[in-house]
């Protein structure tokens, strides 16, 4: 299951190095979420006090592509039939799609977050770091998961651009709050401390433990005719 | 002889229609059974359903020793299946393409290497991206792919599409030695003479089930060669 | 309507409203079911209907 | 297999030869039997008494005023989504369990959603209505309130999987999966907005829920219960055989589709 799961999210991630399609299109689509937020947003104080949900809601609206593009190379030639024709496990399908779309998010988080520092004048501390680092890990695992799971569902069926928005906003709603909370605590936005941020890295390390387990359970069943 | 696929009465359904419609076929080791038929017959169905890929609404099925009504999953890692689509990366290389798909159960680099150079693609192509090959070009990287997987069955879907001249001997020459080391194939193509001299039998589909099953003149010979 | 009379007009309306939105969505989805249902019972023989 | 079977399956494809199993005499509903016409005839009488009580013979309340009676409708028709969801889940699990052999379970499955969904419709709006008249606004951020709109969207998300096609099988696999996946995601939103509502109290939500209740109150918040639990089961029971005939109007369906592929070929 893991070699098959590593195989797979080396086999994406050398796609992706090669399309350039996370650095080229979504990155920029992100970017100017996040400006157009500024613009409904109107006036500083209002941006700067809500900067960690337009991070995280900018990511969101990215993972939708994301997935959406995971899938697609896998549908494009019949990739998705030839890997059930092979029997390939697919646990590790899952595993080493949300592995490979995890490491994209992160990037892009990243660079969101830069953006949101610039643009939004968010603060960096020392103190926060810590907590900061292990919410993108925890909240980027967790959207990996929940992203795949749905996206393989969705993947080739017809109507799949708009089911798959149905299906997987309400699901990573818990990730939205979460992160966001635990983002404020780490950047101290509005007065926030970094204490406040933990428990909140509390719920998406659950969220996190019951979709990897029931997305690894799930995902089979989910893809099979 | 040991029995590899045994059909019986065999219905499929995609949606809610009768892909096979009540399909019978046995095939034993060794054989290259060639299907035919109008388009849309179900030739591709039954090969999806040797694959395990399409699952049995009624009737029975038996493949390599897995019963297809209970254990379909099963019988997949021992089945090389080359559809319609030929499952490539276009990003990636020919070598890699191969090298994936042959690594999904485990072949080694020597045997991946081997495949390439079996399909004619361990020079100058190797290392171009799927996207750039002509048609025939990334039809013997899907076979290529298909080699390195060492299938205890082979199942191709108009395998000669868009092949050349070369190609179809090189094909055609792999598919002699995979029967020659103990491999099962079973051919749908519309091109009877090529594929009907390599084949040792004949197997009319239409309707969904099969018509008609005869041994070929040009397979005979070739069997008996062959062994 | 004494226990309405002596409410509101902006409360009775809302009241009521609910009262008939549940009845009528309840009522419309009951009919739909056994329209439908009398609609496919037409086309089948009784064996496929064990309830029956 | 009877000549009269196959033209059965014909309407499937094109629709033709209706009327061909409707008993003349039988001018009653194609899915009643004597137990949901006694069923349905509880129901319209639990109603009737709902209305009654609730509307006429019950008190206002000391801290709500006529709002109450809102209550009488919102309570019965959020605890049978509530229960519409769980059959729902158990039935999946139960699908699961024996898949090969018990549509069945997927049907109820499928039924208890759909009529779950209406009624979370009904709640949705009952419970604005409520928060309008009781708080001044349609929407309060309260756990329970956003939980219960993202079990709506959830289960509105359900349906759509169940509408996919494919198989009759392949339908019940998949959507009881997402059926229990929905059952692992909304523990989780419900959590995290407790927690973050946690963190903003506005005390309006829970004074006024502490109400005083009058003994006709409690009377009539029990007939809500009855009387839509009631309407529940009738309406599952009636959509399960819908559903079911459904089902065998399309496996009819396939013999006659089989019976026209196999002449493709003249054989």
């Amino acid at each position: 299951m893991f070699r098959v799961a590593r195989l797979i999210a080396a086999k994406d991630l050398r796609i992706e190095f090669r399309s350039r399609v996370v650095t080229n299109q979504v990155l920029p689509f992100a970017m100017i979420v996040m400006v157009m937020f500024a613009f409904a947003l109107n006036t500083q104080e209002v941006v700067e006090r809500v900067a960690p949900g337009l991070v995280w809601l900018a990511t969101l609206f990215s993972l939708l592509i994301l997935v959406q593009r995971a899938f697609a190379i896998e549908t494009a030639d019949g990739a998705t039939e030839a890997m059930r024709a092979a029997g390939v496990d697919p646990a590790g399908i899952f595993l080493g799609k949300a592995l490979a779309l995890a490491a994209q998010l992160a990037v892009l988080e990243i660079v969101l977050l830069v953006l949101a520092v610039v643009l939004y004048s968010a603060k960096l501390h020392v103190g926060g770091v810590v907590l900061l680092v292990t919410t993108l890990l925890a909240a980027t695992c967790g959207l990996a998961l929940v992203g795949t799971l749905y996206g393989g569902l969705a993947a080739g069926v017809r109507g799949r651009e708009t089911l798959l928005p149905l299906l997987l906003l309400p699901v990573v709603a818990p990730v939205l709050i979460g992160a966001t909370r635990a983002t404020e605590a780490a950047l101290g936005t509005s007065g926030a401390v970094v204490s406040d941020g933990w428990p909140w890295l509390g719920l998406l390390g659950v969220f996190v433990a019951l979709f990897s387990v029931g997305g690894t359970l799930a995902f089979g069943p989910l893809i099979e005719e | 002889m040991e029995i590899v696929v045994h059909l019986s009465n065999a219905v499929a359904v995609l949606g809610q229609f009768p892909v096979l419609a009540g399909a019978s076929l046995t095939v034993e080791r060794g054989e290259i059974v060639l299907l035919q038929g109008p388009n849309g017959a179900g030739k591709t169905s039954l090969l999806r359903l040797f694959a395990g890929l399409l699952p049995l609404a009624r009737g029975e099925g038996t493949v390599l020793g897995c019963d297809l009504r209970t254990n379909r999953e099963a019988v997949r890692k021992r089945v090389g299946l080359l559809g319609h689509a030929n499952g490539l990366y276009s990003d990636l290389t020919v070598t890699e393409n191969v090298r994936f798909w042959g690594s999904t159960i485990g072949a080694t680099e020597a045997e991946v290497e081997a495949a390439l150079m079996r399909m004619g693609l361990a020079q100058r192509l190797k290392d171009v991206q799927v996207a750039k090959l002509s048609a025939g070009q990334k039809r013997r990287t899907a076979l290529a792919c298909l080699i390195a997987r060492r299938a205890e069955l082979w199942l191709l879907d108009e395998p000669h599409a868009g092949l050349d001249a070369a190609g179809r001997d090189e094909l055609d020459a792999t598919l002699r030695e995979a029967t020659a080391a103990g491999a099962t194939i079973i051919v749908a193509s519309h091109e009877l003479e090529r594929a009907g001299a390599l084949a040792s039998r004949l197997v009319e589909v239409v309707g969904g089930q099969i018509r008609d099953s005869q041994a070929s003149p040009g397979g005979e010979a070739q069997s008996q060669a062959a062994g | 309507m004494a226990a309405l009379g002596i409410v509101g007009m902006e409360d009775v309306g809302f009241i009521l409203a609910t009262y008939i939105a549940t009845f009528v969505g309840s009522i419309a989805l009951a009919v739909y079911y056994l329209r439908r249902g009398r609609r496919l019972a037409a086309q089948l023989p009784p064996d496929d209907k064990p309830w029956a | 297999m009877t000549d009269m079977q196959l033209t059965a399956g014909q309407p499937a494809n094109a629709n033709a030869t209706a009327e061909s199993f409707s008993k003349p005499t039988a001018k009653t509903s194609a899915t009643g039997t004597p137990f949901t016409r006694i069923l349905g005839i509880a129901t319209v009488v639990s109603m009737a008494l709902l209305v009654l009580f609730g509307l006429f013979l019950s008190p206002e309340d000391v801290v709500q005023g006529e709002s109450v009676r809102i209550l009488y409708i919102h309570v019965g028709t959020v605890w049978v989504a509530y229960v519409a969801f769980g059959v729902t889940a158990l039935s999946s699990l139960a699908f699961l369990w024996k898949r090969t052999t018990s549509l069945t379970w997927d049907r109820i499955a499928g039924a208890s959603a759909e009529v779950g969904v209406l009624f979370m419709a009904l709640t949705l709006f009952a419970g604005a209505i409520w928060g309008r008249l009781a708080w001044g606004k349609f929407w309060v951020w309260d756990a329970r309130v956003t939980t219960t709109a993202f079990l709506f969207i959830t289960y509105i998300g359900y349906l759509a999987v169940r509408g996919l096609g494919g198989s009759h099988q392949q339908r019940g696999r998949r959507s009881a999966v997402v059926a229990l996946l929905a059952v692992l995601e909304i523990p989780l939103v419900h959590f995290s907005v407790k927690l973050w509502r946690g963190l903003h109290q506005d005390s309006s939500v829970a004074d006024t829920t502490k109400v005083k209740l009058h003994d006709l109150m409690l009377f009539s918040l029990f007939i809500s219960l009855i009387a839509f639990t009631l309407l529940f089961v009738w309406l599952v029971m009636h959509r399960q055989r819908v559903l079911a005939m459904q089902d065998a109007l399309e496996d009819k369906g396939l013999d006659y589709a089989l019976e026209q592929r196999r002449s493709e070929g003249g054989l």
